[in-house]
């Protein structure tokens, strides 16, 4: 049943890895879709069945059904089925700020070293003369009351930077204190970010610190998709590559039209080693 | 109890004392008849330069027919209230309606972002939970109420919050400033003729939209007798004096779902969000709007007896969404 | 945004930040049973000196058995939220058990008008809706929210409230502050063993009291299964990681009335309050309370079966009072 | 039907006087039980059948099963039988705050020239040596926040004072602007009081003035049982008494008890005039 898998492509190795993070005892408020929401619902269905999750229409421990119709990963009968309880996004946002979302699960289009998150422009933001996104939406308030927050996002050099060009988001701001200063309660902010090939920290000073390494990237390849050089773990995880079991769950039940994996490169084992399938 | 920090931007003005009088003036607090057609009461309710909140979106038990009849009739310069949703304000952009969005989350688009550049729309930039706070505080008479969440961020200086210090606690404490838009238009599973509502499932902002505005459209697909409410009367999400026009509307939020009632039309879903991401709404507002004089006809001759029926057919889940 | 005005009195001290560390290290974010008798429940999660907030009251909805419980095991000092009562705060502090009370309306009586005289017991003022927008606001993790009632009044200025000077309008604004209490009692009508809990019908401030406390007994008419939850799950009022231990309390209101469920017992609300307004609640506590050592021996002993059946027949209202 | 009743009490009386003003077209919130409660159960009775009244429980337009248990006006299945809504305080206060409610009915303990009402303290609040009572309840929020509050009172000297010994719930404070100084939402407060000798309305100078008088009493008499001189309108007003419907619904059907109405004097008509019943 936990046989590593063969073959699996990056966005399903992301989700598989934030999934086995995912743990009953506590309760976590969930980004609309993509891998956060995948993760979850891959968690409740390997390791976690009594998983309590959260969502911005205010949808408490909900047992969905899957697959999701386009977008429909709320105010939607198959993704609130069976929930403990059915509220409104002011009591989504009011749990958080009471301290009842140990860890919140988001995707972003661009996080920088404090873990800054950007979902708003992409570029000069005065005139609209960037290229322009949707806007926080509910990750906002995530990334400011959950205990601790999980990003994911992709490996590309531009989504991962020195400092995003607009925040949308808080990370650790500037620096120890900052969240603080700003009216944020203490104690939360990012813990982890999940790229397609790598799991980072944060270290005392806030800063992003590399933990973990996919089996198919190199330090190199990886340094290489950073726009600045971060922090490196002493002791670098090589992370686990996703078992035949979860893939087929994600392939079978969750993802079936492949709406949040076709998008990313495909990962082969050959001759024992992990690497990019050549197409 | 000092102020720290101010974002710099507009926002509609906070008066409390307005909005009570209002309340008083022109909510009709006697139970009387509102049933109306989309057309009348979008004629009557909705004035260009308003701010228009709508709850929920295109996809998700929104008010999508009423979005149709405000393009249809061409209503101009409308500020949006852009909390949860994606299509609905490129929409209403593309179509000449709107010129200013509060930010929460909204599919932007090409379209959206030429506007900007060219100084035809002004964006204002908050989080879907900074401008569902500020209804609930527009929701409950206050001029603002606090936040932990938004400070540090760079929407925060496109807004209109500030930054104070707690009198209580001495620390910094983000204040929202309350919302109450012009009108708001809603969804809901049930109404009766005098604007009684109730909204099953989960949602955003229904009750809260309800209360902050000055007027309110409520479309339903469903219209039932009072004597519905009074025997379940915690059911009741929206109260009658809080609502001007009751509109029948079944399948009003298609393409998107009603929980219980229909499942969302991926297809119509998947034309809406390209003819946005293209950037590009002529040949989407052509079938779907303009080619039809209303939301009946539009299920008619666009929609078809099949996919209303198709949809229904998808929607399995009965559990929780019935009073 | 300057302070025009400050109440001088003592409350519970403001810290969300404090109360957010509480609800990490302290709530169960688990689901695990905590179905126990209320015995355990008042012996692990009502301490001496605790701030205490009881739902309703003695005759309507409230956790009349709770109540009973925390005076037969003699907690001290606990300091009592005065909202929308008659008999409980003259009993708890005719009891031995409280000190202070903040006062939204209570039934005062000579014995607590002698307490405070003799200075064993102080009293802050409020008023029943200044009090549950604190406890609001204590529900929303915020430190403090704006109310447009009690500017004005002497109470407010034996309050903890402030008025300022909106940094919006610009005009005069009062605050409450925030108010998390260290225990809350709620009773309810239906409860599953984690917690999750349902009240029909109106209420005060059930929901709040539960989101804002940092420790939540509930007691219940029934408990039911949580799959009775999620299939309805509008229908739930509290969830069950607000909630530290459920208590089974068939007619846990008595006196009072849970609606839809039983009526009160007029004979045994008229003793009580004739007990506060003599001042003297020794007869009735002695039978009421320390004659019986549980809830159910009082059922048995002291009510009696006839009695519950009779209040179970008057009650012939049911529409509403079920999911 | 509107036969002039010949025997009545005190209470009636004013319970039919402020019935009277009670009209469909408005909102209003009443206070607890008493007085304000029986006005309006007997006004839906009468002549307000859609009556929309709203209670402290956040209950919305109930049809009320009547007679209530002792103290059962709220949170009790027949005062909240039928309703068109149901709430919780917050919600109750929220609807007032907005302005929602166009009438609040109240009775007080003691009230003074400017419509100030005292229900804490008779005497000296310090040091606890006034006599107490049990504070606003749900009264301070009526008084704030109503666009016009009805208040009822006793007629008693010491119930009808020149300024109260503890302002629990907001009158006109000390005279124009005061309620907008201390935040209070201006174009509210006091509009008539009702005692069961007389009926006071307000001047420009926010000060009671006696605008109605019972047949049953004469103007020495009420000016006797009042610690302060009001003004007095110009053509004072002879109030009506209550009809024989009003008396049989009101007794048969909504104080059958007698809890609120069993404390009043009796009047009675006497040789074609209203005078005190002789015991």
């Amino acid at each position: 049943m936990s046989t590593p898998a063969t073959d699996f492509n990056e966005r399903e190795f992301v989700i598989c890895q934030i999934s086995r993070l995912v743990d009953d005892k506590y309760i976590y408020w969930v980004g609309g879709g993509g891998e956060p929401m995948n993760s979850v619902l891959l968690a409740k269905r390997m390791s976690a069945p009594n998983l309590q999750y959260l969502t911005e229409d205010g949808c408490v421990g909900p047992e969905a059904r899957v697959p999701f119709d386009p977008l429909m990963t709320m105010i939607a009968s198959p993704a609130n089925y069976r929930a403990l309880q059915w509220g409104t996004m002011n009591y989504a946002a009011d749990l958080a700020q009471l301290g009842y979302v140990d860890y919140g699960i988001l995707a972003t289009l661009q996080v920088d070293r404090y873990g800054n998150i950007n979902s708003t422009v992409v570029g000069k933001y005065e005139g609209g003369e960037g290229r322009r996104f949707g806007g926080p939406g509910g990750a906002d308030s995530i990334a400011a009351l959950a205990w601790r927050t999980i990003l994911v996002t992709d490996q590309q050099k531009r989504k991962f930077v020195e400092r995003v060009d607009f925040i949308s988001s808080p990370g650790f701001l500037d620096g120890p204190g900052a969240r603080e200063r700003h009216g944020l309660p203490p104690g939360t902010g990012p813990w982890r970010v999940y790229t397609p090939w790598a799991m980072f920290g944060y270290g005392a000073d806030c800063q992003l610190m590399l933990q973990g390494i996919a089996p198919f990237v190199t330090l190199e390849q990886l340094l290489e998709e950073m726009s600045f050089k971060p922090a490196i773990a002493p002791k670098l995880e090589i992370l686990e590559v996703p078992t035949e079991e979860e893939l087929m769950i994600l392939r079978t039940q969750i993802d079936v039209g492949g709406q949040v994996t076709d998008r990313g490169r495909w990962i082969e084992l050959k001759d024992g080693k992990y690497r990019f399938a050549t197409p | 109890m000092r102020i720290l920090e101010e974002g710099k931007a507009d926002y509609l003005k906070v008066d409390p004392d307005g909005y009570r009088a209002s309340v008083r003036d022109h909510k009709p607090h006697q139970m009387v008849s509102k049933l109306m057609t989309h057309k009348e009461a979008v004629e009557r309710f909705v004035r260009d330069g308003d701010y228009l909140a709508y709850d929920c979106n295109y996809f998700q038990r929104g008010p999508s027919s009423l979005i149709r009849e405000i393009i249809r009739q061409r209503k101009k310069n409308l500020w949006l209230c852009g909390k949860f949703t994606y299509v609905a304000c490129a929409l209403l952009v593309e179509a000449g309606c709107a010129d200013r969005i509060d930010i929460g989350f909204i599919g932007f688009g090409p379209w959206i972002a030429r506007a900007v550049r060219e100084k035809k729309c002004t964006i204002y930039e908050y989080s879907n939970a900074v401008i569902t706070l500020r209804l609930k505080a527009g929701a409950m008479g206050l001029p603002f109420m606090p936040a932990r969440s938004f400070g540090g961020t760079d929407g925060f200086q496109h807004s209109g919050c500030k930054i104070v210090e707690d009198p209580f606690t001495g620390k910094p404490v983000l204040l929202v400033p309350a919302l109450n838009p012009d009108v708001s238009i809603i969804h809901v599973h049930q109404a009766d003729e005098f604007g009684n509502a109730r909204v099953f499932g989960t949602g955003i902002a229904h009750a809260e939209c309800a209360l902050a505005s000055k007027r309110v459209i409520v479309s339903a697909e469903e219209i039932v007798a009072t004597d519905e409410f009074r025997r379940d009367p915690a059911s009741t999400s929206i109260a009658h004096f809080t609502v001007d026009a009751v509109v029948h509307a079944p399948f009003g939020a298609y393409p998107g779902t009603v929980q219980g009632y229909y499942a969302s039309d991926p297809m119509g879903v998947i034309e809406a969000m390209g003819a946005m991401f293209r950037g590009d709404f002529t040949e989407y507002l052509k079938k779907h709007v303009y080619s039809v004089q209303s939301h009946d006809e539009y299920l008619q001759k666009v929609v078809g007896t099949e996919k209303l029926a198709e949809i229904r057919r998808r929607e399995t889940i009965r559990e929780g969404y019935a009073s």
